[in-house]
């Protein structure tokens, strides 16, 4: 175990896979002389070579047209898209090519592609710069898509992503890359896909948060059980696809309650879809509705004032929490 | 260009026979599209066959050959079996993609025939990402990329060039200029309308071939191969041609003249090359009409292997979503199956 | 009122607003001599002239932008994408550029485009060519979202959509070109955004169809009544965004339970984003959970055989719908 | 290029104040950010002063001007009040875009600024439409698109090149080469390094202008513009330039050298041109300076405007979203307001 920012514990699993797999290569723009516009293939260069390490174009759908392209012919391209911004350029060769075409060539051939990229608000950076689009990904057959909020599981599934020989959605947070955690050595740690992970066990109410929300929904947490004695289960899924739903379900028997919490847009979001499931698969297991807090139904503004009324804090969730107990326990309190 | 010299005798006759049964698949996929045995769309090759025949013949075995949703002929020159193309046309497990892909999206791995691909444009990326795998691994192997002269309007196409020039990839791109993208017509669409230059602000030097006649074409495209795999610099080729049919089965073909038609008809790639091949000698009339009876034997026994294959499976349905493993066992889904949610494939 | 096909319908809105106002254009792949590729178009070229109909290139992405730019100065233009398919490649203009540039330049400007194009299966045309994608664009906020399933709300529909300031997605459906309906005549009818149609009365179950669904509900319907004595409600929402929650609830207060029927995919759907709205606003009106009959978790195939198993037709609606009664109904009847 | 004779005194005295405002202000900018007062990214424009002030010289109040999330200066330079640009930086109601864009997305309608956008590549198309509408209304205006060298590998620009000259719009593109996209440069990124002939595959034809002296970026703009404007023909006119500072503030600027850095430095287009003008006895010290010291001041009032301005109120979150009429009267949301659907903005 050693104590690293997420944004080293990426950088640690790209060497380590670079290092154990020659047909591993990495291609983004500015990720080799620069190391990256968050410096997580920082060192990298100097270490594998222009080869591996490839600075490319301002071409967002051609570099992952050409990562499919490569996938199918037996290399293991590990894209980094600058930002999750950018995607959407990229969005007709992830979908038509990297999702479908093992499909749609009856299973000839395969796509072991894994793109990289932070999502998320928080740095003030406006409309065009300050997406969630998990919602966008986990809608398509075909990908896999991975939501880290820690520094061990961004190592870990990391690991699993390029190991694995679909083409994974890899969507890291902006706001995340200084964080510390705790992470094996064991080159061979990784994190399977599909396993949702217990933050905090609770036996009141279940609270799901994905990607940075799992860290919001557990600060939440903590202050449910100390201000108001509701203690919480706090469920990151970690991956969209697969999705743990057992997990999910197996906690919302227990507590009857459940609460999910995104930083994206509400209609059609990763709530919503999450929601759907829960009280189709846990109807009778509900005692209230399952409750969303999400970002603003509208684009995300510059000025700092409205930025962070825009996405999830502590205070919402706890809010959204007690609505699901009704007067009772917050009567119970307060 | 019609006076290059002709190839060894064994070689044209191959020329002309695969040109031939690419022209008589094509009228038989068309004649079942009516029956109703093919779906979708069907964009047929007819009057083509040059450029694809001329092309496919400049590549090396495992060279990688990229196209269009219009490459049943692409598919049949680089040696797939005429029944499993025809099949997958109906749609059944023995085609080419087990019925999953149709008319647009042909492929076959074993012959390095990498689609058959529905986005326009879209396969010029997948074409540079082929060049870099040969040369990731050092081999020298080169990729061949055709498109349409409508698809050089899209932003892959300057995106891709740059790229592959700028990276020195081993790939040639051919644009067909069958002069008309669906019913809009070259100037209509592109304000270059002299395609071989169109790759040049990108670091791509231009080449123009006679996409009508089959030596012309198989010159060019094997002198931009050599180009590509030797010197590693990727070379764009205009090959000029023209379809006889409509876009797709379905076109009044309201936008060009019957005149046009005509006067590009004359120059037909099967009936100039086969009359050339005759007045060279190297066939007479009786071996000429051997080998169109011989495409429509391969052809009638194409569609009866077709006709035999089974359909695929309900079952079947969820197969090839995902590779599955250990770490992907299965998925939720809520579907057609019933209200709820299901499990996908699982491998317990 | 005249009877007229969808696509007759969709002409005659487009010819009506060409000629009462001279800002509105019409731009998009072969929509002039060619009449369109599905031939919605037809005859407007000599009508109104290569100026106000316009052939493009096959360019998605900058005509989308093209038509941003010149509705943010001051033009009306409607485009017609080819197929939703391609629609991928113009995700970039459509969410960065003509969803938020009026919120992110301070309403400055606003965006009077509409975007139109078909989506759906049924026509065999394989995986890159049969996509619904009603929830990519239900997801954004700054666009407005119809998918109308009859020939009059095509044209009414659309007729608003040019008249709207703001961005409008507007989904037909390649099935529905050919079908029959009745149409007033008046100039100025129009169908209101923001309003649930309610194809058929009925108080045990309320069936949610999107699109060309909204029909296959209805058909359904007749049959649950027949068969199984179930009289079912059957709900059209028209637009996606605004989305008529209200009629929906007040049926589902009525009905105490409902079914989503969509074509797209499953996860991250419509059927998703209306059963978590449904749950949150009417849980205690719930006898049962929300049922979604969804197009299947996988690409679109191109066999015949397994394009029909892969969306919805009335069996999986009765079925779905059956399920919420339990064994109560089923048994009555069977 | 250097040595094309001085525009009238006035004109030239303008040059130079705006050029100086634009670097006082940035160099203020950044200050600001420094203190926190000024969030998100920060892309200076010091270095780059004499493209974007002979470029906007070159344009009539009503032609079009469109830019990148680089693009302070170019606000500045079309007369956009300074207080009200740095009040946008500090997120102010008083900015320019209410504080909802921010530093890479200014816009200001009423001089024809049409953003300050911070997608690379995404304003061409733009740009396009704005031709369209002059061409369609029958105006004489025409739209001036200065973009990035990374930003010509982006396929919008290969589309939007095209479709411009196929249909005749009065756009010029200016292609900013500063020598890198971010870290990486010019040669590491484009294929074709004479950026001024990347159009021509296109049928846009390339000029060049030296971008570090207003007047040979006013001259060459001038005449693309009277191309543009009365031949109805697009161009693509390259500017050759160099950013002082970083791509944006936080930048260790590993990817270059100090001595490239200091190489450029020496024709910054400030001094070169204050000296020119000085030399030619247009201005004597002493003007100069004040010059400078106006432009300070302005600056200065700029801030405290933009510090005095109010932040945003909470409640104004969800104004324009959209436009709301009858039609649109308001939508669900499910947001931070709480568990369940809330109504959005309502008419009502
Ligand atoms: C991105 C995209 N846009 C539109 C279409 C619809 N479409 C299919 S073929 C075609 C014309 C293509 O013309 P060209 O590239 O010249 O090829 P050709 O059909 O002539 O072989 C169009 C517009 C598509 N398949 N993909
Ligand atoms: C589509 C897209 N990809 C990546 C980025 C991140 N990015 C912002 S500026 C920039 C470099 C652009 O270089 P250039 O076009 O030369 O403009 P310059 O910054 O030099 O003015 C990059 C890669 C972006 N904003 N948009
Ligand atoms: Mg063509
Ligand atoms: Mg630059």
């Amino acid at each position: 175990m050693a104590e690293m920012r997420y944004r080293e514990a990426l950088n640690q699993a790209l060497a380590e896979e670079l290092e154990r797999d020659p047909n591993v290569y990495l291609m983004g723009q500015d990720i080799s002389v620069f190391g990256g516009a968050f410096k997580v293939t920082e060192g990298l260069m100097d270490r594998f070579g222009e080869k591996r390490i490839r600075d490319t174009p301002i071409s967002e759908n051609t570099i992952v047209g050409l990562g499919v392209g490569s996938a199918m012919t037996g290399l293991r391209p590990v894209i980094e898209l600058m930002t999750i911004n950018f995607s959407l350029l990229a969005l007709d060769q992830i979908i038509n090519h990297a999702a479908h075409v093992r499909y749609m060539f009856g299973g000839q051939v395969s796509v072991p592609l894994v793109v990289r990229m932070p999502q998320g608000a928080g740095h003030q950076l406006g409309p065009t710069h300050s997406h969630s689009f998990e919602a966008l990904y986990l809608h398509v057959p075909g990908l896999l898509v991975a939501v880290p909020s820690t520094a061990t599981d961004a190592k870990g599934l990391l690991k699993t992503a390029i190991r694995d020989d679909n083409p994974v959605i890899f969507i890291e947070h902006e706001t995340l890359y200084g964080q510390r955690g705790e992470v094996p050595d064991d080159p061979d740690f990784t994190v399977p896909f599909g396993l949702a992970a217990i933050r905090r066990a609770g036996s009141d109410v279940t609270i799901i948060g994905i990607s940075r929300m799992a860290q919001t929904a557990e600060r939440a947490a903590e202050q449910l059980a100390a201000d108001h004695g509701i203690e919480a289960e706090v469920i990151d899924p970690r991956t969209l696809r697969p999705l743990d739903l057992d997990t999910i379900l197996e906690s919302v028997a227990k507590t009857n309650r459940c609460v999910i919490v995104e930083e994206g847009w509400p209609h059609g979001g990763v709530g919503a879809n999450l929601a759907a499931l829960i009280q189709e698969q846990g109807f009778d297991d509900l005692d209230a509705p399952v409750g969303r807090v999400t970002g603003v139904d509208a684009p995300m503004p510059y000025a700092k004032s409205l930025e962070q009324i825009s996405f999830p804090h502590e205070e919402q969730v706890i809010e959204a929490t007690l609505a699901l107990f009704g007067d009772r326990k917050r009567a119970s309190r307060g | 260009m019609a006076d290059r010299p002709l190839p060894p005798p064994e070689t044209a006759v191959e020329w002309l026979e695969s040109m031939t049964l690419i022209r008589r698949f094509e009228e038989r996929a068309g004649e079942q599209y009516t029956r109703a045995k093919v779906g979708g769309f069907l964009h047929l090759a007819i009057g083509e066959e040059a450029t694809i025949v001329g092309a496919v013949a400049a590549l090396r075995p495992t060279d990688y050959m990229i196209a269009t949703y219009r490459s049943h002929g692409q598919a049949l020159a680089r040696g797939s079996e005429p029944g499993r193309v025809m099949a997958e046309l109906f749609g059944r497990v023995d085609g080419l993609c087990r019925g999953r892909g149709g008319s647009m999206h042909m492929f076959d791995l074993e012959r390095r025939f990498m689609g058959g691909f529905g986005i326009v444009g879209g396969n010029l990326p997948l074409a540079a990402g082929f060049g870099l795998t040969s040369d990731y691994l050092g081999s020298d192997d080169a990729t061949l990329c055709q498109f349409g002269d409508g698809a050089s309007n899209q932003g892959t196409f300057g995106e891709t060039l740059n790229l592959a020039a700028l990276w020195s990839l081993p790939v040639v791109f051919m644009v067909t200029n069958n002069q008309f993208g669906m019913g809009t017509s070259l100037e209509r669409h592109s304000a270059q309308t002299n395609l071989q230059t169109k790759g040049e602000g990108f670091g791509v030097p231009g080449m123009q071939c006679d996409g009508m006649d089959v030596i012309d074409t198989w010159a060019v495209t094997s002198e931009a191969m050599r180009i590509a795999r030797e010197e590693r610099q990727p070379v764009l080729v205009e090959a000029l041609n023209y379809r006889f049919r409509g876009h797709s089965i379905a076109d009044p073909e309201d936008y060009r003249s019957e005149d046009e038609v005509l006067e590009w008809s004359k120059r037909d790639p099967l009936v100039t090359f086969g009359d050339r091949l005759v007045a060279e000698g190297i066939l007479n009339d009786e071996q000429r009409e051997a080998i169109d009876l011989q495409a429509i034997e391969t052809v009638d026994a194409a569609v009866a292997f077709a006709d035999a294959s089974p359909e695929p499976e309900p079952s079947s349905l969820y197969d090839d979503v995902y590779v599955l493993s250990d770490q992907v066992r299965g998925w939720y889904s809520a579907d057609h199956r019933g209200a709820g949610v299901q499990k996908g494939e699982d491998l317990s």
